[in-house]
């Protein structure tokens, strides 16, 4: 845990991406990251903060369409705030709280 | 549909012995096991393990759909075809493995893939459907046509080391009973095609893939024969046999812990497919009208 | 020991292109496969499909060992076995069965349970064990023998509707290495035989022995073929890719959530089988000396 | 949860039993229970004090030997405290706290 960014008032959260999102993040799954407290305006940090600030500061793969599409996660993607869908949690208005584990499940279709 | 009956022979008694002594199933789970019928579309990396531990359990009537024929990259995972049957129909490969191990079933072939026409129609003479395909528009017919027919589903996918397992329409939608989410309430809008990556392009493990159709044959037989407290049989689940939340099972074979089972929201208010206001019909699936024609045009693999 | 090979043949880059192309296999990890020999001890409910789907994926040494005969009552979960086959030799069934699926493999039967006298000498050959036994005393000899022959093992077991797994002594035990944790680690004293169920008393559900048996695969696919970031290949665990703890996997088919990871202890100081006092030697475990006899002196079925 | 055996100082624990040791116990493997916050001697309710506890006010099956002997679980049964071994939280020492989760596990032999 980043204790630093703690003092910084950023947000020690864990990220995790599986269903090949993993691909578009240095191909890792999990990521210990400290997320600003606050977004571009000054509001508490929320989940669409986060997806912006993913495509931004920690996405290396190119293909940013994978990821999102008219401004939030592409269809097929589930969102899971500490494994629940973020659709019971408010969507991406939910604000986060420090620890809280983001999950990010791309639908898989092999069979 | 497929004629019932009442008891077992010796021989199922023998077979099944193991099963039968197990209070969750008993004589009770027996019987609902040898006069269901199951249909498996899909006969490859998910269908067949699935197939196979469903006719180990004597599921009565297991209906084989697919219009693929076996090549070599598929036998490292496809459990029931063998190299002699390269070139030839899945579904036949897999009537002949399963018959030979347990000839007490009934195997009924379908030779084609999921056709959006006979889908409802065919799905209507089985009591419980498993979603073993492998692309996305061939999903959203399975799911919507299952909930027009009134059968629950069991659905899995794979891909590289992953693996996801669904319960959906379960229970089954009906005048009774608004029914459980369906497959839009999860995903309402299709990905878009070149996010969708084939077991061919992104490769699988057998392993993975065969956890998840063997998961899925479990589910099947909850589902077949569900615990009743007043069957005489008490659950071993009680204290937390609440109804099961919507969920969905990750399986990540390299990661620690491998399986995660992840809440979901449930039915979706407004789902074109199994909300009261529902679009989608029998009529409009087979005329591939709306815009469910964009994800089921193509079901041909 | 069974012969090396460099290079795959144009049929095993088609046989395998589904894994060649992930890279967790790659070239590197299908050579691996073809090089390595993995024992399965046990061809019952976990032993058929862990040797399916290790078959598949073309390990090429796997060999099969069992003194048992075929029964009806082994049907339901033996999914290697078949109606013709009743009464005979489960591993000679096994071998036909996979040759039809997988020529490319050697096959190498052992008509014959696991014997204490010659099973450090036996595990010497191969590079994995996979305990697919089904009782106490075979589970403490597996273990026992796997530490004095350096070997890791898999084990795992099943009964009704629950499973368990663990991976013991990984990395094996040897001159440079302390080794993992073993069955003795985390069972010193063994339970008394009255609380011990067999499938015969308690039952067991097809898919629910199946389900632990692909698991059990696929951690030996982990084991033969390891990620190793140093050979071109980027972990895509990295971030949690510290030594996995000692852990237990438990599979209960009608709990929510069905799967939990358990966090065991790990190595116990003093333990006599591996730690650095160990008292269970290759002589003490061939002439069944000390306590060490209780538990294995019957490994007959 | 029971909040009135809050009142009364007894501690809001989940058991719970698996590998057939839920046979012993209602063939119920999910017990919320509120067990007393001290033993018979006024010390912290402690794992050694649930067993016993559990031996007297839950077991409904007469084999009793089948969950202990000599005064602790018996071998081949693994005490998990919030999913991980006792022996790495105290063993039969350890202090019980409210909402733990304790699982206790019988090892399986089938095959
Ligand atoms: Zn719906
Ligand atoms: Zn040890």
């Amino acid at each position: 845990m980043d204790t630093k960014a703690d003092d910084e008032g950023n947000l020690p959260i864990v990220v995790e991406f599986t269903g090949g999102l993993e691909l578009l993040f240095s191909n890792q799954r999990k990521h210990q990251i400290a997320l600003p407290s606050t977004d571009e305006n000054g509001r508490s940090a929320n989940l669409a903060f986060l997806v912006r600030y993913l495509c931004q500061s920690l996405m290396t793969g190119r293909r940013k369409d994978m990821f999102v599409t008219d401004g939030t996660v592409r269809p097929g993607i589930l969102v899971l705030v500490n494994d629940a869908d973020w659709e019971l949690e408010g969507e991406d208005q939910y604000e986060l709280k420090r620890n809280d584990n983001i999950l990010f499940v791309s639908t898989l279709h092999g069979g | 549909n497929w004629g019932r009956s009442g008891k077992l022979t010796l021989q199922e008694h023998t077979r099944y012995g193991r099963q039968l002594i197990m209070p969750e199933i008993g004589l009770r789970g027996q019987l609902r096991f040898k006069n269901a019928a199951a249909l498996i579309v899909g006969v490859g990396g998910l269908g067949c393990p699935a197939a196979t531990y469903l006719a180990g359990a004597g599921v009565g009537t297991i209906g084989l759909m697919d219009g693929d024929t076996i090549e070599l990259s598929n036998l490292h995972r496809q459990i029931l075809h063998t190299q002699k049957w390269l070139g030839l129909s899945k579904v036949d490969s897999a009537v002949e493995k399963l018959m030979e191990r347990n000839s007490e079933n009934h195997y009924v072939a379908h030779h084609c893939n999921l056709d959006q026409k006979r889908a409802v129609e065919t799905m209507r003479k089985y009591d419980l459907i498993l979603d073993c395909t492998d692309r996305p528009s061939t999903r959203y017919l399975v799911s919507d046509a299952a909930v027009l027919a009134g059968k629950p589903v069991v659905t899995a996918s794979a891909l590289r080391t992953e693996g996801q397992l669904m319960v959906l329409n379960n229970p089954p939608k009906s005048l009774d009973n608004p029914g459980g989410f369906c497959y839009r309430c999860v995903f309402p809008k299709p990905p878009p095609a070149e996010s969708v990556l084939s077991c061919g392009e992104g490769g699988i493990l057998g392993p993975v893939v065969g956890v998840m159709g063997v998961l899925m044959a479990m589910e099947a037989l909850k589902i077949l024969s569900p615990l009743h407290p007043d069957h005489g049989y008490q659950d071993p689940t009680k204290a937390s046999c609440d109804p099961i939340p919507p969920s969905l099972l990750l399986y990540s074979a390299y990661s620690n812990p491998p399986f995660r089972s992840i809440k979901l929201r449930g039915k979706r208010k407004g789902c074109p497919s199994c909300s009261d206001t529902a679009t989608i019909t029998e009529e409009s699936l087979k005329s591939a009208s709306s815009d469910h024609a964009a994800f089921c045009a193509s079901t041909s693999p």
